[in-house]
């Protein structure tokens, strides 16, 4: 398979996995929240996973700004937004190419983090979706080098987000709607930090199938 | 989930029209979105004013879409920031010339995306600028967090700010009036009941017969703290006092009170709220110039009720008083 | 039972005082009465109207009291008639001279009552004439019975008598309007939450949760029947069905309608319920004049909602057009 | 005793019984009505009450008078104008009387039935407190014109009354707020009938402890 047709299988299971979890992720958006994270990511998968027979052939970076830009037009809310802006700044560093290396990876995490800190003003620490891809890139990061391979790095980065995202339920949410809640947030899992997670395991898993 | 609905996916799309066919003296709405305009939109040379949110609030924000208010309002799913495509439409329906003024609440998602809208709108050459309302005292606003929510205190800011732009000011002073009467709001509320998003069906928060929710926002979240339940008066009290804490009014000062309801409670309890704040602000000798009551900033069928007040000066007082006369809000 | 109130002894007295204080510049309250009239009653020379009944109704009736409509309105504990001596000081407080014309609502109650001030006051010398709105068509209507219910199509006999007053319009002539409007105007509601009389504390009727109560008034008491739960569309259909039956309307007429929240239900619902009425009566080649929609006759916190339509001729149109200020229903 | 200190007795013994059964009647109006027919009794009975030391040594028409126009502007509702009709009609038999025979008695009850039929436009049969009264009227006539002495003819009143009750539960309302029901008033007894019950079998009561 080549590399792009393996990120196009990657968004689909990312998808798919998400819209699997669409009452999980609400349901603890109700609790801290608004009840309508699983809604709008679903949706926005939904979207994406429309366009993904377009794609197909196209390279890195156009299908993650795809993806981004379906994102950001069909999801909204706060997650719309955030995702959207890490799938676009990921998009930057593979612009164009067809194939893409071990730097190219982490590069594009690196980016993605710093797309969303920047957009939502947010940190590690804060309760947010930073809380499970922070540790999830450290960890990606210091396994590649380690000399180890994509799929037990991403085995290291997905067990370090499952780490982040319990390491949330302990903590007072500092932004998002969350946030209001003050002592009240303390623990309860963030949904954002859930969506995370759940879409790295998805390209764990991906990787491990393929 | 007991509701007068279709299927819970169509409920915005399905009021958005039912609104447009109600008003149409007011409102039409932008074709291929959710986005309701005046009916005259874009109004040569004038300040646009827009607004929006995730839907669930009625009348905000397309009710107040009209003469002395909104240019045009932009509805996301319920409880749900709008997409930056969809605020971009709005921005370019209502653009008469004079520039675009965004009155957004703060949350995390209306911010962000109202954002990119603007960033996208001003690379098409349109003069956006945009205010951010932050009314809820109930929050603690520190620069570790996203700082105070924005609840039923935007009415008064539609209000105020689009009064200004109706008379002429120009973009820099319409903002100026905007971020005036921000500085000069603030809001408390309570809940009872709480309310249920259609897509979810199940309420978004527990509570017990005999408890209700204090400092809570507008999009179903639980508030700050529980109670037991207490009565109208000391209910009033509370808000009330959280406020004044915050906001330091001296005697003499003038004010503007809104005792808002959150779409579950009768007027009749917002009425006897209204009764005991009026007495208690009486007490401390502070000046109420106005006072509206009614179901402005809504959250679905919650019952519960906030109160805002606004510390008026002689340009707010005149802007207050100014001819409105949108499909929610009317003054002669 | 979860209400933001006081004392359910207080509820009336204390919704009166909350109401005077948010709306000074357009009530007053009479001495020692719970009757609301316009801050310049009695108005010289204008027909004066004089509506009311047991409170709960909310805005009804004393949101209603100003330019363009009501006179005064006098307020009974919740969902029980004022008395004699209650609505005959209403009727002297606006007694302008010119006569006063009583809006009563068709409760054997409310006639009992709103007669036997009626007879006291014509002793008293003044002018007193009556119009009974009874436009629920889902109560049997016969000679053995006491008729239908007057509901929410009330509010639009006091906006368009009430025009017709403010014209100058003589008592004979304001009461012909009153008596064609309320010849034309056919209303049926439906509720899916029961109310709670506060001094009662237990639901009005008993309901379950996939179950609705078809043909209801808003007093609290159950409908014609029970039904499962239906879509928005349905309800639409159901209760619009009920009215065109009894009031045949033909292509081309013109009607004004309303669709009105009986406490609970949030305006979101409303506006749904409106978009398949207005495309129903689209269908049928009915013109739709104008449209109303929101909480205007209410039973508490009731979840239901209304439909009335009210058929148009060219002297119903000017009045329904015509200027109205009042705490709950303006138009410029 | 005198009569009209009887009187008032009779007139407190009925406020106290109804107002003992403020709950019981208003619970009955929920079901069919709107749930204050306790509330309103209770009110005009308590306002009666707080009368009757003043009316002592009046004659019986000031005594019903006074009763009248006390529960006409204090209730409200329908039974406001209803039961200050009849005790206003009944006050007529009587004006100026300081004692009164089984002829007034009956001229009484006779005056204040027509007053609520015509108040009311209502008639028996329509589910309403004339239910009550109408058949313990016939009852005291009839026990009277047979010789009776007043306290077994209002006990045979109330015998009649308490029938009359029973059976409101198995007709339809044509009169007042359960009339709305239509079909689903049946099965359910009518308060107005209810109070106008307690108020005969208080009469008997009184009666027979004096
Ligand atoms: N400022 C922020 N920075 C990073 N992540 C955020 C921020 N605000 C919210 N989030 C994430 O978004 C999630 C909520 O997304 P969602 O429910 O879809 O949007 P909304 O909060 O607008 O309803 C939160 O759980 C959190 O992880
Ligand atoms: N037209 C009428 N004639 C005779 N009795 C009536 C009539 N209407 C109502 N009633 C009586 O009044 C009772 C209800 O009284 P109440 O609940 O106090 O007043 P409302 O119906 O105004 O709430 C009914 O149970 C019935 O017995
Ligand atoms: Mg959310
Ligand atoms: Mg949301
Ligand atoms: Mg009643
Ligand atoms: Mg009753």
């Amino acid at each position: 398979m080549s590399s792009t047709d393996l990120l196009i299988v990657i968004l689909e299971n990312m998808g798919k996995n998400i819209i699997e979890n669409k009452d999980y992720l609400t349901e603890l958006d109700r609790v801290i929240g608004d009840a309508d994270h699983g809604i709008n990511m679903s949706k926005g998968f939904s979207a994406v996973n429309d366009k993904l027979g377009e794609m197909k052939g196209k390279d890195w970076g156009y299908i993650l700004k795809n993806t981004a830009m379906t994102l950001i037009s069909t999801v909204g809310g706060a997650s719309g937004p955030l995702y959207g802006t890490a799938f676009l700044r990921a998009a930057t560093v593979v612009d164009g190419k067809m194939d893409i290396d071990h730097e190219d990876v982490v590069n594009m995490f690196e980016q993605a983090i710093e797309g969303i800190k920047a957009r939502g003003k947010s940190d590690r620490g804060d309760k947010t979706m930073l809380d499970a891809l922070i540790p999830a890139f450290d960890a990606l990061k210091a396994a590649y080098q380690n000399g180890l391979e994509s799929k037990k790095a991403f085995q290291m980065a997905e067990d370090a987000a499952l780490e982040g995202l319990e390491y949330t339920k302990t903590i007072i949410a500092k932004k998002g709607r969350a946030s209001y809640l003050g002592e009240r947030s303390i623990g309860h899992q963030d949904p954002g930090a859930t969506s995370t997670y759940i879409a790295i395991r998805s390209i764990k898993e991906t990787l491990e199938e393929n | 989930m007991k509701k007068i609905i279709n299927k819970s996916e169509n409920v915005v799309e399905e009021m958005l029209e039912g609104m447009v066919k109600a008003h149409p003296q007011y409102l039409k709405r932008v074709e291929d979105s959710n986005v309701l305009v005046r009916q005259n939109s874009p109004v040569k040379g004038k300040v646009a004013l827009v607004s929006g949110g995730g839907s669930g609030h009625e009348p905000a924000h397309s009710g107040f879409v009209g003469l002395g208010m909104l240019d045009g309002a932009v509805a996301g799913e319920v409880f749900t920031s709008p997409t930056p495509e969809q605020i971009l439409k709005g921005i370019k329906a209502v653009d008469g010339g004079a520039g675009v003024l965004l009155i957004i609440k703060n949350y995390s998602g209306d911010v962000m995306n109202f954002e990119m809208a603007s960033e996208l709108a001003q690379m098409e050459g349109i003069q956006v600028e945009q205010v951010i309302v932050n009314d809820d005292v109930a929050v603690e606003d520190s620069t570790y967090t996203v700082g105070r929510r924005g609840i039923a205190g935007t009415i008064l800011v539609h209000k105020i700010t689009g009064a200004a732009a109706e008379k002429g000011f120009d973009l820099d002073d319409v903002k100026r009036v905007a971020e005036k009467t921000i500085k000069n709001v603030r809001t408390m509320g309570m809940s009872l009941i709480p309310c249920i998003v259609p897509a979810v069906g199940k309420p978004s928060f527990e509570i017990g017969e005999d408890e209700m929710e204090i400092g809570l926002g507008i999009h179903g979240e639980p508030g700050i703290r529980k109670e037991k339940i207490k009565t109208a008066d000391q209910i009033a009290a509370i808000l009330l006092n959280n406020i004044l804490d915050d906001m330091k009014l001296e005697k003499d000062d003038e004010v503007a009170v809104m005792v808002n309801g959150l779409g579950g409670t009768p007027l009749m309890e917002l009425y006897i709220v209204n009764n005991e704040v009026n007495k208690l602000l009486s007490e401390k000798g502070i000046k109420i110039y106005k006072t509206i009551v009614g179901d402005y900033m809504t959250s679905l069928e919650m019952a519960g009720a906030s109160i805002s007040l606004l510390k008026l000066d002689d340009e707010l007082k005149e802007l207050l008083d100014s001819k409105a006369d949108t499909p929610a809000f009317r003054q002669l």
